[in-house]
């Protein structure tokens, strides 16, 4: 039941405008983290920022197998996943700055950011927080049929929390359409996963007989191959499935976290760096298809660049909320 | 208050009658717990709805009381109306999360953009010797959080029309029925009606002292009541009917009438819902108070099993009567 | 990971007197229980109990294979566990009936016993409540370095729980030695466990690493054998295990749930009790070995009917506690 | 309250000096939370101490509150004494079956036999910038379960006598710390001492009104004391230090002498603490009160992320200094 997903299969379907677009959506999320890292740098954000910069490949890859009525739900390092399923960078600076103008009227903040137009059910600050939100609204997909599907991203540090298993068994008993796609990037905050994580990770899922597959997270073509799978195998009815990527942050837990050295070495983060930066490497696959060149790429991230300065700058200028948004809103 | 001369059925009748229309009405209604369906819960309240409704909306799930709950708040944001059914109120403890930190916060941290639309019905009340892990009503911790909604009804009456109202909420609200109030009958009309939520209810008028009855302490408010009338004190029984909405002006407009309030709630006693409830009348009445405003819940104990030592824990038409006395300077 | 216990084994290193306090105890449990439905019925019993007629294989299998001063914590369906582990009937039938004489005073009743001179932390009216209980005298044991090991008794329903799932990971991260013994008796209270259940139960446990084995559960010796390697194990440090024994409750969920063909037919009711009553089939095998004739195991059910007589008339005619009792021991 | 002249340590390194007196004394003590070790956790309060006491004594866990809570039950039911850690306070709501339904209840529910001498340690506290589910003060919900104890240390001092006083305790106790207070200073003697739990303390004397203040809160009363004087008003400061077992005495003779009381708590203003406090009051000093008891809390919100609006959601030195001037009738 659970298996490592075949790398043959990586390419079958896509055309060079998606691939294309996966290139820009991978480059908005590192460039839109970036300044996220400037802006708290600068002392312009409030409160934390988990970046996500190095796990790219997992929420594209994904998201660009979904239709965009369909479900996902996000974590503390959520800002991946709400670029990747259509957000505006503009509106989530804003948040991030508790701004009116953001996502939530700036209520929400970094760790909060949700959007029903593009099915972000919300990004959640409780580790495995969203696992029955998830699998709550695969069960109305399945009940009104709308054939939609939810995504459930989270950490590995998830893996911890019993509402997981709670959630896999009624999605398996009820043969919900919902993903599970565990980001593994080796820490939960300062802790390497393997003294927090006992047995096999894939195998959790699978005893609840939930289908398991592992990918290369760093691997968008190899993500978006599987994710695809299990999204169709989902919305056809034949239930829940979990996806475990393996990947790495590139940065620290938030963006505060500067010295690591007690939790994990300089040569392993260069390591990954050099070997498995997932934009990278897939630039390169790109080019040696012929699918760009490097000047096509380099014209994608010049407009990324613009249009996150431009985002930026929207964010700086607009207005925090007024006094009496304090208690708007508490009910419906 | 329903007019007298109608048909009178259970407190558990209305409950179901409640959903039964409601599920009727609105095809996105469903209800999920365990042993909902085919046993229609222990306390067989539920009984016969999965043959009207189906299995697909009255669902049976395993015992996850927080993962059933989260796949509620899910499945409230995305267009359906989920009822949670947890068995027994002392089973909230592994749902905090899910209600506190998810459904209560969603509609505002998301600046409004999604709404939570879901019932939780649980069960309060002690008495039936049950020992301190099934016995406790904890419906103060919910009422500590804002973006929740807290509905305590008395009566088959209020039962059904409050949870009418509940169901059509687009808050997470949740409801606690008494599990010593099931066989309880009263009036309950066949025709529809709905009552909001945050209307306090005057259950007995009077003038000499006001009694805050909660849940399953109205009745044993309108117990010392009539003891209190032939002792020529005449009480009045207010029933606040939600916790949240609280209904401040109606409990603060009696006891400025009758200056004097004693507030009864099954709850532990210590930080409690008679304490905020207490405190309340008490800012609210302060000018008007001839004495302070007494407090009567659970004994600050975990309910014992011990038949004789249970019996002690909970408030009785005998000890507020005893407490009415006194405040009155009557003992 | 997980196996099937094998059969062949179940007999090494028992001797006869070992046996026969296994039928007495097996025996003692069935008649325990009897009584109790019978002050139940005679309205002499307050709130509810929940009957283990049909399961003693377990309890005195597991029980048998631990040192007196190992730890059990049991469920709602607690007797069992409680007598197999040594508690006396006098003070247990003192406890149902609410009596100061009782283990607590009379104020845990009969889903609440405990009893520190025989190791046992107490039964649990939360399902799955005891789990990070028995986990954590485990840790005590482990750290002490005492030798003791931790067994916790549970029903299947308990598998809905994710304290379950996060404990069984704690455990083998830390390799402590406690068992998770799953008496899959077939319902959790009126649904049958296929409807509540995904996937395959042994290897959720397996999957955390967790040395997992099946067993019949109407086979003492079988369950002892088994439960003799997992603790012995689980002793040399080896970590914990789970252990599935697959079971059957003859009676109601409750000793107030009468008409149950809603739920499960009178035939597999039969058919349980026919073939695979754990009592009458050790019985068989005792005197078809030359363990036992059907006269030595007939004075046996004499002596343990005469004691559970005694015992019910000592707890009937005991008192109540005092009214001061109520807020005593609230605070230690 | 400390002599001055002493050492001045912060309140995070009071905390740990606390703990690693205690692991010494006794080598049943021991620490178990998420990155509680190497990593000393998220705000380095525990900096040092896996150096010292090894990972067996300084234990990770993985991400399972409710887990490694109850763990912890076990683990202290059967000869430890752990110091359970839990990051934020909000996320007890994930501990809180272990907490009210098991360690509370053993004791009681065993007639006595069983204990469990078990600490958790979180935090409370807002105006971290953290959003709704990183930055509620959850104490009421403990407070209201009998076989709990509830400590909100407010200083240094404080800060390092009680958590010693919980570590001895053979009942499961609650330490809440302000996460705002770990930087605040204070004099703390290097000798060894402890501060018994149930007994308030009056961080100031005066004679006009009585701020009450808990944890966080009392900083915030003090300040409104030094605006109060200048105002010409006496303000009495009471910190109750621990919510249950509650010093309803002091706080009862301080509002006797004062006839005024503001009772200033950063939970969710509604059914929290506070209303306990005040209801004690309005209660116990019934007759000698001028005005009606004030609670000050955190507004009934989610805690919102953005700047300005979290400021206004919790009391101030400025607005409880305007409520004291308002309930003696000086604006
Ligand atoms: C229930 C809960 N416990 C603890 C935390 C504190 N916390 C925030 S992020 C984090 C680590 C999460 O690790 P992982 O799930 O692997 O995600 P990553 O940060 O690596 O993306 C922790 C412990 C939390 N937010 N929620
Ligand atoms: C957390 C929790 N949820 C629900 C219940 C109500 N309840 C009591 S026993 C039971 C069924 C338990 O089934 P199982 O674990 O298989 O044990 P069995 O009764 O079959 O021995 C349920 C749902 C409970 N006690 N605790
Ligand atoms: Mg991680
Ligand atoms: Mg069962």
């Amino acid at each position: 039941m659970t298996t490592v997903s075949d790398p043959t299969r990586t390419s079958a379907g896509v055309g060079v405008e998606k691939w294309l677009r996966m290139y820009r959506q991978m480059m908005a999320i590192r460039l839109f983290e970036e300044n996220v890292n400037e802006l708290y740098t600068r002392a312009l954000m409030p409160g934390l920022a988990h970046l996500y910069i190095g796990e790219e490949a997992i929420a594209v890859g994904v998201c660009e197998a979904l239709r965009h009525d369909d479900y996902v739900t996000s974590t503390h390092r959520g800002h991946g996943h709400c670029l990747a399923k259509g957000a505006s960078p503009k509106l989530m600076f804003a948040e991030l700055l508790g701004k009116e103008a953001g996502y939530c009227r700036g209520k929400g903040g970094s760790m909060h950011i949700a959007d029903p137009a593009t099915g972000n059910l919300g990004a959640n600050a409780i580790v495995a927080g969203s696992v029955g939100i998830a699998t709550g609204a695969a069960l109305s997909a399945k009940t009104l049929k709308t054939g939609q599907v939810a995504v459930c991203f989270f950490g590995e540090g998830a893996l911890g929390q019993g509402v997981l298993y709670e959630c896999m068994n009624l999605a398996q008993l009820w043969k919900l359409p919902v993903i599970y796609v565990c980001e593994n990037n080796m820490y939960t905050e300062y802790t390497h996963f393997s003294e927090t994580t006992a047995g096999d990770i894939p195998s959790r899922a699978a005893a609840f007989g939930v289908r398991a597959e592992t990918v290369d997270g760093q691997d968008v073509r190899a993500v978006h191959a599987v994710a695809t799978d299990i999204a169709d195998r989902a919305r056809r009815g034949e239930g829940p499935a979990f996806l475990l990527c393996n990947t790495y942050r590139y940065r620290g837990h938030h963006v505060g976290d500067i010295n690591r050295e007690y939790y994990r070495s300089k040569k392993e983060e260069q390591q990954w760096l050099a070997e498995s930066d997932p934009i990278k490497n897939f630039a390169e696959w790109l080019k040696s298809q012929k699918h760009a060149d490097a000047g096509a790429l380099s014209t994608i991230d010049s407009e990324l660049r613009a249009e996150m300065d431009k985002a930026v700058k929207f964010a700086v200028a607009a207005p925090y909320p007024g006094a009496d948004e304090v208690d708007q809103d508490v009910y419906a | 208050m329903p007019e007298t001369g109608i048909r009178e059925i259970t407190f558990a009748e209305a409950v179901r009658e409640a959903l039964a229309e409601e599920m009727r009405r609105d095809s996105r209604v469903f209800i999920m717990g365990e042993d909902v369906a085919e046993a229609g819960t222990p306390f067989k309240v539920l009984s016969g709805l999965v043959e009207e409704f189906g299995t697909s909306r009255v669902v049976d799930t395993p015992i996850s009381e927080a993962g059933f709950t989260g796949v509620g708040v899910g499945a409230a944001m995305t267009g359906l109306r989920p009822v949670v059914d947890i068995m027994f109120g002392d089973f909230i403890t592994l749902t905090m999360d899910q209600m506190a930190n998810q459904a209560a916060k969603v509609h505002y941290m998301s600046g409004g953009k999604w709404n939570v639309p879901m019932v939780m019905r649980t069960t309060l009340g002690a008495a039936r010797r049950s020992a301190a892990q099934h016995s406790q009503s904890l419906h103060a911790w919910f009422s500590h959080i804002p973006g929740l909604k807290v509905v305590l009804p008395s009566t088959p009456y209020d039962a059904k029309g409050l949870l009418k109202s509940a169901i059509r909420d687009d808050n997470p609200v949740i409801f606690f029925e008494d599990k010593m109030s099931f066989k309880l009958k009263g009036p309950v009309p066949e025709a529809e009606y709905t009552i909001p939520l945050g209307v306090a209810d005057v259950k007995r008028i009077g003038t000499d002292i006001t009694l805050v009855g909660t849940s399953s302490m109205v009745q044993v408010a309108l117990e010392a009541a009539v003891m209190l009338e032939q002792a020529g004190i005449s009480a009045e029984v207010v029933d606040p009917r939600t916790t949240w909405p609280l209904d401040e002006h109606t409990l603060i407009e009696s006891v400025k009438k009758t200056s004097r309030a004693i507030v009864i709630d099954e709850g532990y006693g210590r930080y409690g819902v008679a304490a905020e409830i207490a405190a309340t009348i008490a800012e609210g009445a302060f000018h008007y108070l001839d004495g302070p405003v007494k407090r009567m819940g659970a004994m600050h104990v975990p309910i014992p099993f011990s038949p004789p030592l249970e019996d002690l824990t909970v408030p009785t038409g005998k000890t507020v009567f005893d407490t009415a006395m006194t405040l009155c300077g009557r003992s």
